[in-house]
């Protein structure tokens, strides 16, 4: 298997909402000389893993698309799914997970399945596009063109890369997977107490204040901890955080970026990389600028 | 022939327990009865509600007089359990105790196949049927006498140890104690006070110590590990690794001049990491031996310390020793360790310096701590105003240990009063989930914490500490009682972590002892057997068994001793005949099984195997290595494994 | 045939034991929602093991959001947020949704990930 | 189907028989188509001893020993166990007998749970291989 062979399974909001995380993503995967390739077809992961054990036919779409990424990686010598979208990666990895470990549901969704003639061999590997950033440290280091001086940075994981702890990336109480990538980044990073704390999650759209109310929490929470950069790797995430800093009067001055955009940034790859975001990064580091 | 007793034809009784419904509950007695009447060999069969109380045994002796039996086949609970009862029974009777053999249908058949009555019943008759086949073919051997060491092996310098060692050498045995540690004290040092008395800890220590440290027959090797241990009950032979001190604890004056001199500091684990050492440095003053000693870790052979000892008792080149004794008995007292409070990173253990554990909390309490008894903020030594403790951190939980340590609710209630007494206008704020004081004196001490004004109990957990920019830490939780979520500003976070063994696996390895699911030492018996491992000869006593407090150790220490003592006042022990046994007229000599055995128990004399009956442990290894079967163990013949086999498919 | 009680059906979908927690209130500690619940997560454990009926009409179980911090830190394994779940859909199973799309605010500046989220959690 | 296997065991005395009784004091169910005869070590337990069984009827044996390398009573009894046993499978497929039938397991004294899966593992393997036909189709 090729360690740098990767497929990929993109998700809604990465395709709708999170145009430039994606976009500025294949940027650094470009730059790290990393081979990722999405799923010539794929289904909606279902968003969200039902809990329940009589709850089979919701995992069916994310069964699918591992089966085309079983089919699609034998020619591509890899096993490995990456995702962006960290639902994507839980519920992926969820029912990956669910259906290695009891026997009975996997029948049950072969039974499903056979009418199609579609069989799941159970041998992807979901990960976190920030498990294979961690992985190509040393190359991150090597591609950073610009300084980050100025810039303290809060990571914020949420929950969904973490929990439950069976599938998370890392320590769900204390992960630390993006300070390390912060520091091959040369970035300066933060420490504060809500990285992963809920941001509220689709409870937004039902309880729209009590997202707002755990978000600006989070945003508040690093800000005092002296940040300037709120740094996210989900869709939702992002979008509850914008939700309640525009609903803040006193807006403190941090931004809420994605990964992937800080990181193209530091690696000199602008063309996909916002401009508000391009221009809050320029001011922060300011002349100290360019040194590659 | 023994006692009159005819061993020509097998006659064997059957006695079958109900053990009240244990057994009878699932298993057919009546019918398994029934069968083992038809067994080869048995002449009399009968059942019982309970067969191991005294009415139970006399019906085994009565039938052993009146039916001339030769051979018994109990079929009631473990061996374990009740293996001497019968034993002694059966023996009252004139008949050998190789003769008899108690098998489970309990523990091996109705307490696993409760929902398979008839099954059980009929796997049941099928381990009488081959038990009925292996005594059957019991032989009667003269036991083996072994002698006995008059000497006796303690590891660990714990109060436990302690306990043990003394008891020992005041009965006039000598003790081999062995602590890992430059000094002996154990935890039971670290402590401030103890509960519910709040007797000083050290004071009540530091006079056994000496006692230790003085007593001739005490022979104490600290900073020393036992690395080896072979032979059996009665006579082991060890093999300890003494580190080198590198000071001469009979000429240190205790001046400390080395230690002034020496440059290199590092963190001193008797303070739990509140405070620094050099390494040359007393453990504490009240050590024994009373001695400084040299950390072979940190240690850079600048020789600094040398120049400036007026007695010249330091020697930089000492080399660790290999110590070998024998003796005829171990006791196991090596204690335990708070679990790892870094696996709890949401308590802010390990990232937080006000975030400490219980014994450091301990260590803030003592008059001669490394605050001088000042209970402040580790971060920046301001006066602690407020703490809160969290009890069963990592504890009753099936992510970290799924036990209590029992302890903790004592012992935060202890800590809470002392800071009360210490700071009185300070606010304790203690987390538990249920308090448990059972122990002499033990509730009515809670009460009187609970009388304090600015001591608050919480029902309910912790979920998050963290430290704002203030350095101040923040701790959210829950009280379950009113249902509202709580959030308290605070200077120190005491986690009440869970007691876990200090048990190296190498060692259990070496002793051969089981461990229980947590790595705690196995008792045989939890309630009859508490100090006694199924090594005979190896005891064990104190938290290393599991968590208990320092009475309970000590009693156990006690206990320990006792039974140890019970093996060292005999001058000899039986030891079971049950031994590999070569029959020369098949043996041809070819040495096989000469090669197999793992204690080299086994030599070819005049072009025959031959057994050393004091070497041979009787495992039966050489028995499958013999190509013309000459080779046997006694009691488990080849010929009877063939006939247990047989029996055990010749139920129908 | 004896019809399968609302606490027995909560507990069979679950596939979790609430008769283990010994009310710790470890998943309320943790839990990033409490405070916009009208019943605290352990509490509704608790109405579950004492075969309350009417732990359907708990709103505070549509206030939790999946998050698994108390399923994570449960000390008994209960999985209070699994619990949560089985009783959304025994409600959603008899066709009571919770979600009213037309009162939903910025319904088009909402990520699709949140509507589809949210539309499987609140409708079924 | 009339026909249900039995399985005959063999334990060391000082790790898995010891499970055996944890599984009892536990109430921890299995199957009960298993004889468990406990011997001091499984060492002792030759070939020629497993073969016999499968002639006098038995439908599987099983052997449970000490987990290697160092928690054998007596050493290396595990190991001469494995040793002979691995041998003896290979063997046994010449006889028409599956070497499915002999299972080895391995244990420390506490893993009481395991003694149960793996003795209810191998009866339902058991069951599923039917009995002994010696390799003749019937």
């Amino acid at each position: 298997m090729a360690e740098e062979n990767y497929l990929y399974f993109p998700g809604c909001s990465v395709k709708r909402d999170a145009r430039s995380y994606e976009k500025t993503a294949f940027d650094v995967f470009e730059a790290l000389k990393l081979n990722v390739k999405e799923l010539d077809r794929w289904w909606c992961c279902g968003a969200t893993f039902g809990l329940a054990v009589d709850d089979v036919a919701k995992h069916l779409g994310a069964v699918r698309s591992l089966i085309q990424a079983e089919i699609e990686g034998a020619g591509m010598k890899t096993n490995k799914l990456l995702t962006l979208c960290p639902m994507c990666f839980n519920v992926l990895k969820r029912v990956n997970y669910l259906l290695r470990r009891d026997p009975e549901k996997l029948e049950n969704i072969r039974r499903y399945l056979r009418d199609e003639n579609l069989d799941y061999n159970l041998s992807v590997e979901v990960v976190h596009v920030l498990e294979v950033l961690d992985r190509f440290r040393d190359r991150i280091k090597k591609a950073v063109k610009r300084r980050g001086d100025g810039l303290k940075v809060a990571p914020y994981y949420g929950c969904t890369p973490l929990r439950p702890k069976e599938i998370g990336i890392d320590n769900p109480e204390s992960p630390s997977i993006m300070e390390r990538i912060f520091e091959s980044l040369g970035v300066e990073y933060v420490r504060y107490p809500f990285k992963t704390e809920c941001c509220g999650a689709y409870v937004s759209v039902y309880n729209r204040k009590a997202a707002i109310a755990k978000s600006s929490m989070i945003i508040i929470g690093a800000f005092k901890a002296g940040a300037n950069l709120l740094v996210t790797v989900c869709p939702l995430c992002h979008y509850n955080l914008m939700l309640a800093y525009n609903s803040m009067k006193n807006k403190p001055p941090i931004k809420i970026i994605y990964l992937t955009e800080l990181m193209a940034y530091l690696m000199g790859l602008d063309r996909n990389i916002p401009p508000d975001i391009k221009s809050f990064l320029d001011s922060h580091i300011g002349s100290r600028g360019e040194n590659g | 022939m023994l006692d009159g007793i005819d061993y020509s034809e097998p006659r064997i009784g059957v006695f079958v327990c109900h053990c009240g419904t244990n057994i009878a509950a699932v298993v057919d007695v009546k019918k398994v009865v029934e069968e083992a009447k038809k067994l080869p060999g048995v002449v009399h069969a009968e059942d019982y509600m309970y067969m191991c109380s005294g009415i139970g045994q006399q019906l085994i002796i009565n039938a052993i007089r009146e039916k001339k039996l030769n051979g018994v086949v109990v079929a009631a609970c473990t061996p374990s359990l009740h293996y001497e009862t019968f034993a002694r029974a059966v023996e009252s009777a004139g008949l050998s105790r190789q003769r008899y053999k108690i098998v489970s249908i309990r523990e091996y058949c109705s307490w696993v196949h409760f929902h398979d009555r008839k099954r059980a019943t009929e796997k049941a008759i099928r381990i009488v049927a081959a038990a009925v086949a292996e005594i059957r073919d019991n032989k009667v051997y003269e036991p083996i006498r072994r002698k006995v060491i008059k000497k006796a092996l303690v590891i660990g310098g714990g109060i436990a140890g302690m306990t043990a060692a003394l008891d020992l050498a005041n009965a006039g045995i000598p003790v081999i104690l062995v602590e890992k540690e430059p000094t002996i004290g154990g935890k039971m040092i670290q402590l401030s006070v103890t509960f519910p008395t709040l007797d000083c800890a050290q004071c009540t220590i530091t006079p056994r110590m000496a006692e230790v440290g003085k007593h001739p027959n005490i022979k104490l090797y600290t900073l020393s590990e036992v690395i080896d241990v072979s032979g059996h009950i009665g006579n082991f032979h060890v093999k300890i690794r003494k580190k080198p001190r590198m000071v001469d604890p009979e000429e240190c004056r205790l001046c400390g001049w080395c230690a002034n001199a020496c440059p290199v500091e590092v963190i001193n684990e008797f303070t739990r990491g509140l405070s620094k050492r050099k390494a040359i440095y007393l453990p504490f003053p009240q050590a024994v031996p009373a001695s400084f000693v040299i950390d072979e870790e940190h240690c850079t052979r600048c020789g600094m310390c040398v120049k400036v000892c007026p007695v010249n008792a330091i020697n930089l080149d000492e080399k660790e020793e290999i110590i070998e004794e024998d003796v005829g008995a171990i006791i196991l007292a090596t204690g335990y360790d708070l679990y790892d409070g870094r696996k709890l990173p949401e308590y802010g253990y390990g990232i937080y310096k006000n975030v400490i554990d219980s014994l450091q909390f301990e260590q803030l309490i003592v008059p001669s701590g490394p605050t001088k008894g000042r209970i402040v903020r580790i971060s920046d030594g301001k006066p602690a105003k407020r703490v809160v403790f969290i009890q069963c951190a990592g504890q009753r939980d099936v992510n970290h240990l799924p036990y209590c340590s029992k302890i903790c609710c004592m012992y935060v209630a202890k800590e809470a009063l002392m800071f009360k007494s210490k700071v009185p206008d300070g606010e304790a704020y203690i987390f538990y989930i249920d308090v448990r004081t059972a122990g002499k004196g033990y509730e009515e001490f809670y009460k009187k914490v609970q009388e304090i004004p600015g001591v608050k109990y919480i029902r309910g957990r912790v979920g998050k500490v963290w430290e704002d920019e203030n350095g101040d830490l923040i701790v959210t939780g829950i009280d379950t009682l009113t249902g509202e979520t709580v959030k308290i500003r605070a200077d120190l976070v005491v986690l009440a972590l869970g007691m876990i063994p200090n048990l190296d696996k190498r060692l259990v390895e070496k002793l051969k002892i089981s461990t229980d699911e947590y790595g705690f030492a196995q008792e045989v018996h939890p309630k009859l057997k508490p100090v006694e491992t199924e090594i005979g000869g190896v005891y064990i006593a104190g938290a290393v068994q599991g968590p208990k407090d320092i009475s309970e150790s000590v009693a156990q220490a006690s206990a320990a001793a006792s039974k140890a003592l019970q093996l060292l006042t005999k001058d000899e022990i039986e030891k079971e005949p049950l031994i590999a046994e070569v029959d020369r007229e098949r043996c041809d000599g070819c040495g096989l099984c000469v090669a197999t055995c793992p204690y080299s128990a086994i030599k070819l004399e005049d072009g025959y195997a031959r057994v050393d009956e004091i070497a041979c442990e009787g495992c039966g290894m050489c028995v499958p290595s013999c190509p013309t079967g000459a080779i046997n163990l006694r009691n488990m013949t080849n010929k009877q494994i063939h006939e247990i086999i047989k029996a055990v498919y010749g139920v129908r | 045939m004896v019809e399968e009680s609302v606490i027995d059906k909560i507990i069979r979908i679950s596939g979790r034991n609430p008769n283990l927690c010994y009310q710790c209130g470890m998943c309320t500690a943790v839990c990033p929602m409490a405070e916009f619940m009208d019943v605290k997560p352990h509490q509704i454990v608790r109405l579950v093991q004492m075969g309350r009926e009417d732990v359907l009409n708990i709103d505070a179980v549509w206030v939790c959001a999946s998050c698994m911090a108390c399923v994570d830190r449960c000390p008994r394994d209960v999985g209070p947020g699994i619990i949560f779940e089985a009783i959304r859909l025994v409600s959603l199973r008899r066709g009571i949704d919770k979600l009213d799309y037309k009162a939903v605010e910025e319904i088009e500046a909402a990520p699709t990930l949140a509507l589809v989220t949210a539309s499987r959690k609140y409708t079924g | 189907m009339d026909w249900e296997p039995w399985l005959i065991g063999f334990l060391s005395k000082w790790t898995a028989g010891i499970a055996a009784e944890s599984a009892g004091v536990n109430r921890v169910r299995y199957s009960p188509n298993i004889v468990l005869i406990n011997v001091p070590c499984c060492g002792l337990i030759s070939p020629i001893h497993v073969v016999d069984a499968f002639l006098q009827g038995a439908d599987g044996v099983y052997i449970g020993g000490a987990l290697p390398p160092a928690n054998c009573h007596y050493k290396v009894g595990n190991f001469k166990a494995f040793k002979r046993f691995y041998l003896l499978k290979k063997l046994m497929k010449q006889f028409g007998i599956e070497p499915e039938r002999i299972r080895l397991e391995w244990f420390v004294s506490p893993q009481y749970r395991k003694l149960a899966k793996t003795i209810d593992d191998f009866v339902d393997e058991i069951k599923k291989l039917g009995p002994i036909t010696g390799g003749v189709e019937e």
